[in-house]
């Protein structure tokens, strides 16, 4: 067909994007700001619900965009992009101007800064980490304190920065709670002799599997989930965590000491995101993400004709729904480009 | 001492480190399955004892997990053991069991202190 | 403690003070349990600083006790404040410093309903007008006492006699700082630091020697809360709360408590006496108590001042033991023979009206 | 004087057996309850005594309900139990007319061929001989099928074979060693004599003939006598204790001693009675089913007698009463094991003891409050007046299906009735008795009692097995108590009701505590059999499975509760049935969550058959019910 998309943003759905387009013979462009492909998916270790390694999705993702048929610019953001009759002038950073038919935006999204949660004293206090810190150490094979010691009580602060009025976000994000117990399941793992709680507002297991595995951390790992959302943590003489929380079903205010804590961070619009639909006048919803045209029909497509969107820069989703996601903006596309022959 | 008229208020607060759930891990031992319960209320809605008293289940068993046996030890002795919470429970929590066995590990535990 | 992250923190909740000409309103509270301590301040103002305080005896309390106890309306509450704003406008000053937390809260309250209502400002200038004939600006600057304290901090370190170390171990005290709950924790963004890291009192005692500590309850109230101690019926959780504080801080062995509200030093020493008379529990080294001072009080120690001639005499917990920490130069003796304030205030023109 | 030193060991150990059994049974009799001592007595001057016997020589000797179980398993213990007797009777009876003088010493008998080598070469004493070859040819028989079975159980058909400790060990091995030993002094003997049957005879000079008979007869004379020594020392501390024991249980039992609530020489004899074949294992829906293989009676038994923490075994079991109804010595396990769930903490309560000794229960005195009241919280009972009292219980209110469909028959049959727990009511009581928590259950039972005697009913009626059994067996009301299968069919043979026929295939679920547990078989199935076509299945009546839903089971995981239902329902619908009927709402609601066929209790089936009176226009009323129109 001879057509040119550009492709913002090299995470799991622009890859899976630029993958299945350039199956179908049209030429791709896939612009990412960092060095390296995989987005957010490069800080995980394992997956959840059934732990496979990112590792497998990343060779997926990597296997369908070994092509010659996609321009991978990476280190690359954009400046700015012009809608002209029938195409799209696009200006990177390296001030290469690129001409597009159609553009799809795949700017994923960021992990709530933490810190902005300060009563959790997150970069203050030495042993209060996210999950993606925890991923981290995950990846590295070993659990440890600032002082190279094992943890033995483990907390897990569930919605933070999301659900939460007082940092402006309303929305759940949805993953946070699986992603929870996947990880407490895994501390488990890594430290049998250390005992989990998680601290929740809500258990909202609506995926595939993520019941089963809420039931079995409950089970076989003998993790405690607490409904209270912790309300500030301090650090005491010894260097343990001090929070304060309402066990919500017990009624009654509690405290409670632990090791580590572990913030359950939830997903923001990325900045990479927040700039594009700046320069692009793309229109963001409440909740700062791309607003779609139709929240039923239509999630792919943006208030611009020719722009469409892909994956988590218009909500929270897991990576099953992200792929399919960007699947659906493939074929909006072909759609669109078939049109505007 | 109400020495001015008024005495230091007692916290409300569960303090969980200093709390003593010995009966929590002498259920754990023998009953897996208390470890199941989310607290849906479904053992304290259908409860005979509870159609008469405050009686709940499920309070009972989030307070000895966290060690709050005091309030526990008398109100365990309202339970008829009937088993409609058993039948009632979603997670398959063996709920007779954990009463039967609280109460066991409250006589224990009254042992040990004579 | 990762000190970077608080510091973090600390740049985001930075506030303007105003430089000079300060309209100075006291505290209801403050002048009755620690009289020393606005005297003091005033003192360190005009003859530390150089500085320009405006006070005016027309001023009335800000009805913030009974604002905060639900006995006076806000509407009332804010036609009082109005009246404030007004004597300070026609007194020509802009810069409003009020000594007392809970002013300062209930100021930053009004201005910011205001902002959002400007028709209640309207109908409280109405209302003003009518009953007074006054009329009234907004101030440019608002800050609390202890803000201008913290913010020439540096200029009181480099004239000070003493520092906050303990003079036989050659340590920083051990300083807890305990700021006012209407300081930070209703607006953040007014308070040095915020509400979760205040730095206002931090600032001060690191520029002077002391070392803050870190304990678990620091953000607890003091107990005081207006109707859990006005209501007697409800001491008892006043005392609690003061308790809950000692207890979280004792593991850390404090030297001093230092404050920046009127009602906080007031609670956290007289309690302290309380759960010693009521439970014969005693905080402190060697049951000594740990003593509690105003921010103005540890100020005027540092620079020097006597320490009954800053009222601490007045105190309930001994503070003798972090004199003598210090080092600082004082006769036992004169502590009761009130005889000599007078004559002495009067002597260093200390009172100033 | 015909001696060797030999004979000690047997000696020592049948002197010591016979005295140990004596003592021993003088105290059980002492500790015996007042009414039961008389028993005894009258027992042993009364018919039972004569049943006794018969059933010591059909059940201790030859076995005949292991034979009708399992014929290989039984053949083993025939052999052994009665092939032992009759080598003991005819060979006192040799010693008595062979040897040098009458009444000999026991030992005489037991080593005849020792003491007399010569003997039995012609005539009369060969055939007699002939015969003690036989009967020793018998016992190793089943000794070859016992021994096989140790090792590999399924030879006598058998999936379980129960777990050994050592000093059982020890006895197993000198009573294995026994016949072997005898048939190899005997065999020597006679080979050194030329004596000896067919058996010993034959193996005796085959042996001779590369063997020094004389030298090697007497060792194994010595073996002979130490196996037997030993064995008799062990047996008080083995389980083959069982051996004398079972004869004071059937003589005990016979005479109309009952388990009781508490732990005493009835249930002690008991305890010692068994003899570890482990047919209860077999019959366990735990072991085959959820495969759990150590809480089993026979392990309880052990436990008990070894004084070890029964806790962990006697919660753990469904008391669905099978292995009750397939034990093949008649001990009463479920009421064991209650008094194990007990821990001793039993209310001394007089009229258990005194139960079914005296004629007339309106003797006994009411209830009164026992220590402090854990259910303070009831509210005073209070119930209107009705001749028919509809008791639901607890369970019926999670399977609404069955109270409306009781209520629809019992509205339907015009009778007077109150329903007792329509907002609810309090436990039976039941389910605190099964905890062993009896005290407690009083309290609900002192509770339930006065409403019912407050509401003057003459009947009680109730949907739930579960209350029913308690309510019959523990509340001594002077209320006829009925399980509402007994109700219906009562009705439908009174003709209060009418039904339709419904041509549906059913096959009947029994529950436990209304089959086993209260002895009620026939009723529903009459019912049924009014209403349906009812199929035969392979677990009728005693037979029956349980659900795995029982109350009695503390232990049992959710996940093991389904497996036992599964397998169960999996029986229970070989044949495609249309509905599986049960009687209990527990029943109902295991079952339904495991199977795709219809499960519904008796009284919907018959809810759903019942012709309805057409209303009649009654002039100047306005009355809409059935119920209305009943009470015209």
């Amino acid at each position: 067909m001879g057509k040119h998309v550009v492709v913002i943003g090299g995470g799991v759905a622009g890859l899976e994007v630029a993958g299945q387009l350039s199956k179908v013979g049209i030429q791709v462009s896939l612009i990412e700001k960092d060095s390296k492909t995989g987005g957010n998916l490069n800080k995980w270790y394992k997956l959840f619900p059934d732990r496979r390694k990112s590792s497998e999705v990343k060779e997926y993702l990597n296997g369908i965009t070994a092509n010659d048929g996609i321009n991978l610019m990476t280190n690359t953001s954009i400046e700015m992009f012009n809608r002209h009759r029938d195409h799209f002038s696009i200006i990177t950073s390296g001030g290469r101007e690129l001409i597009a038919d159609a553009i799809i935006v795949a700017t994923g999204f960021d992990l709530f800064k933490s810190a902005r949660k300060e009563e959790y004293g997150y970069g203050i206090y030495d042993n209060v980490i996210t999950s993606a810190d925890l991923e981290e150490m995950f990846s590295r094979g070993e659990i440890s304190l600032i002082n190279n010691t094992i943890p033995e009580k483990i907390g897990i602060i569930h919605c933070v920065g999301s659900r939460d009025e007082k940092v402006g976000n309303f929305y759940c994000s949805k993953l946070c709670c699986v992603t929870a117990v996947k990880q407490a399941i895994e501390i488990r793992e890594f430290l049998p002799e250390s005992k989990v709680f998680c601290f929740y507002m809500d258990m909202r297991m609506g995926g595939v599997f993520y019941e089963e595995l809420y039931r079995e951390a409950q089970e076989q790992w003998g993790v405690s989930f607490i409904r209270g959302k912790v309300s500030e943590v301090s650090e005491t003489i010894d260097n343990q965590l001090l929070i304060k929380v309402e066990d919500t079903l017990a009624g009654r205010p509690l405290k409670m000491k632990f090791d580590l804590l572990v913030l359950m961070a939830g997903m923001e619009m990325s900045e990479g995101g927040r700039k594009i639909a700046g320069i692009g006048g793309l229109r963001t919803g409440e909740n700062r993400f791309f607003a779609a045209n139709d929240n039923h029909f239509g999630s792919n497509i943006s208030n611009i004709e020719g722009v469409f969107y892909a994956g988590t820069c218009t909500a929270p989703m897991n990576i099953t729904e992200t792929i399919s996601h960007a699947r659906a903006a493939v074929i909006e596309v072909i759609d669109y480009l078939k049109d505007s022959n | 001492m109400d020495k001015f008229g008024f005495t230091i208020s007692e916290g409300r607060q569960i303090d969980y480190e200093s709390n003593d759930r010995r009966i929590a891990e002498y259920i754990f031992d023998r009953e897996p399955s208390f470890r199941l319960c989310i607290e849906c209320g479904g053992c304290s809605a259908t409860c005979t004892t509870g159609n008469f008293t405050d009686f709940s289940l499920r309070e009972l068993n989030i307070l000895i997990k966290r060690g709050e046996n005091e309030q526990v030890r008398e109100k365990l002795k309202k339970c008829m053991l009937c088993g409609k919470c058993n039948l009632v429970c979603p997670r398959g929590v063996n709920t007779r069991n954990i009463v039967v066995l609280a109460k066991k590990a409250f006589q224990k535990s009254d042992e040990y202190a004579i | 403690m990762i000190l970077a992250g608080k510091k973090a923190v600390w740049k985001d909740y930075q506030k303007e003070i105003a430089e000079d000409k300060y309209y100075y309103v006291r505290s209801c509270v403050r002048q009755n349990f620690f009289p020393g301590s606005e005297t003091a301040f005033l003192k360190i103002m005009r003859e530390e600083l150089d500085k320009d305080v405006y006070e005016n005896p027309c001023h009335t309390s800000c009805t913030g006790i009974c604002y905060h106890s639900d006995i006076v309306p806000v509407e009332t509450t804010m036609t009082v404040v109005a009246r404030q704003f007004a004597l300070m406008t026609e007194a020509g000053y802009e810069n409003l410093m009020p000594s007392c937390i809970t002013s300062f809260g209930l100021y930053t309250e009004i201005l910011d309903t205001w902002h959002h209502f400007p028709e209640i400002e309207e109908k409280v200038r109405r209302q003003l007008k009518k009953a007074t004939g006054r009329e009234f600006k907004k101030p440019k600057n608002l800050a609390h006492a202890s803000d201008v304290i913290f913010k020439f901090r540096k200029e009181i370190g480099a004239k000070a006699k003493y520092k906050l170390i303990n003079k036989e171990t050659g340590k920083p005290l051990k300083v807890v700082d305990h700021i006012g709950c209407h300081y930070a924790k209703m607006f953040p963004s007014k308070g040095v630091g915020g509400a979760e890291y205040p730095y206002v009192l931090t600032g001060m005692i690191e520029e002077w020697g002391g070392q803050i500590i870190d304990y678990p309850e620091r953000r607890h109230c003091c107990g005081f809360g207006f109707r859990q101690y006005l209501v007697q019926a409800n001491r008892g959780f006043s005392v609690a709360c003061s308790k809950e504080k000692f207890e979280s801080m004792r593991p850390f062995k404090p030297d001093m408590i230092i404050t920046n509200c009127p009602g906080c030093p007031m609670f956290l020493d007289r309690w302290q006496y309380v759960i010693n008379e009521m439970e014969g529990k005693r905080y402190g080294q060697n049951g000594e108590g740990i003593p509690v001072f105003t921010y103005e009080e540890v100020a005027g120690l540092v620079l020097g001042y006597d320490p009954w001639e800053l009222g601490l005499q007045m105190h309930q917990t001994d503070c003798e033991p972090v004199l003598n920490k210090i080092g600082i130069d004082y006769s036992p003796e004169d502590k009761y023979n009130l005889d000599i304030s007078p004559s002495y205030s009067k002597k260093h023109n200390l009172i100033n009206v | 004087m015909q001696f060797d030193p030999f004979v000690i060991p047997f000696n020592i150990g049948l002197y010591f057996i016979l005295i140990y059994v004596v003592t021993r049974s003088v105290i059980w009799f002492h500790d015996l309850s007042k009414p039961d001592k008389l028993r005894l007595q009258r027992g042993f001057f009364g018919l039972a005594f004569g049943l006794s016997l018969k059933e010591i020589f059909m059940e201790s000797l030859i076995h005949r309900k292991i034979l009708k179980t399992n014929l290989r398993l039984g053949y083993m213990h025939m052999s052994l139990a009665f092939g032992w007797f009759l080598l003991i009777l005819f060979g006192t009876i040799e010693a008595d007319i062979f040897g040098a003088k009458h009444l000999n010493a026991p030992y005489k008998a037991i080593f005849f061929r020792f003491f007399n080598p010569d003997h039995g070469r012609m005539g009369f004493e060969a055939a007699y001989g002939f015969l003690m070859d036989l009967i020793l040819a018998f016992i190793l028989s089943g000794l070859v099928l016992a021994v096989t079975k140790r090792f590999y159980s399924k030879v006598v058909g058998m999936k379980k074979t129960t777990r050994l400790k050592i000093t059982d060990k020890i006895a197993l091995t000198s009573l294995w060693l026994i016949f072997p030993s005898r048939l190899l002094a005997e065999s020597f003997t006679s080979g050194a004599y030329g004596t000896g049957s067919f058996l010993t005879g034959s193996l005796g000079s085959w042996l001779a003939t590369f063997l020094p008979a004389q030298q090697m007869a007497y060792p194994f004379w010595w073996l002979y006598s130490i196996s037997l020594g030993t064995f008799f020392i062990l047996l008080p501390i083995t389980r083959y204790m069982h051996i004398p024991t079972e004869l004071f249980l059937i003589f005990m039992r016979n005479s109309g001693i009952k388990t009781g609530d508490q732990a005493g020489t009835y249930s002690e004899v008991q305890t010692y009675s068994c003899s570890s074949c482990g047919i209860c294992i077999d019959a366990c829906q735990l072991n085959f089913s959820a495969g759990i293989t150590n809480i089993q009676s026979a392990y309880l038994m052990k436990a008990i007698r070894n004084n070890d923490d029964v806790s962990g075994i006697a919660d753990n079991c469904l008391m669905c009463g099978r292995c009750d109804q397939n034990c093949p010595v008649g001990i009463e396990l479920s009421p064991l094991r209650m008094i194990q769930r007990r821990g001793g903490e039993a209310v001394y309560d007089i009229r258990n003891i005194y139960k079914g000794y005296f004629r007339s229960r309106q003797t006994i005195v009411s209830e009164k409050a026992i220590g402090s009241l854990n259910y303070n919280f009831l509210p005073e009972p209070d119930q209107k007046k009705a001749d028919i009292l509809y008791f639901a219980g607890c369970m019926t209110h999670l399977t609404p299906t069955i109270k409306n469909s009781m209520i629809k028959i019992l509205d339907a049959s015009g009778v007077k009735y109150n329903f007792m727990d329509e907002q609810g009511g309090v436990c039976c009581g039941r389910p605190l008795m099964l905890a062993g928590l009896d005290k407690e259950a009083r309290e609900l039972i002192n509770f339930n009692s006065q409403m019912i005697w407050k509401s003057g009913a003459h009947t009680f009626v109730t949907s739930c097995p579960i209350c029913y059994k308690v309510f019959k067996e523990s509340y001594y009301l002077d209320v006829e108590v009925l399980h509402h299968t007994q109700f219906i069919k009562r009705l439908i043979d009174e003709g209060s009701v009418k039904m339709n026929f419904l041509h549906k295939k059913v096959v009947y679920h029994s529950p436990c505590e209304l089959g086993r547990g209260s002895g009620i078989f026939d009723e529903p199935k009459d019912v049924l059999n009014h209403v349906s076509r009812l199929e035969k299945c392979n677990f009728e009546d005693e037979n029956s499975l349980c659900c795995g839903g029982s109350l009695a089971n503390m232990k049992i995981s959710s996940q093991n509760k389904k497996k036992i239902a599964f397998d169960a329902v999996n029986e229970l619908t070989k044949n495609t049935p249309d509905i599986l009927a049960t009687a209990c709402p527990l029943c109902k609601k295991t079952f339904s969550a495991v199977t795709e066929t219809r499960v519904a209790d008796i009284s919907e089936i018959v809810a759903e058959a019942l012709i309805i009176k057409p209303l009649k226009k009654i002039s100047g009323s306005n009355i809409t019910s059935i119920k209305e129109l009943a009470n015209i």
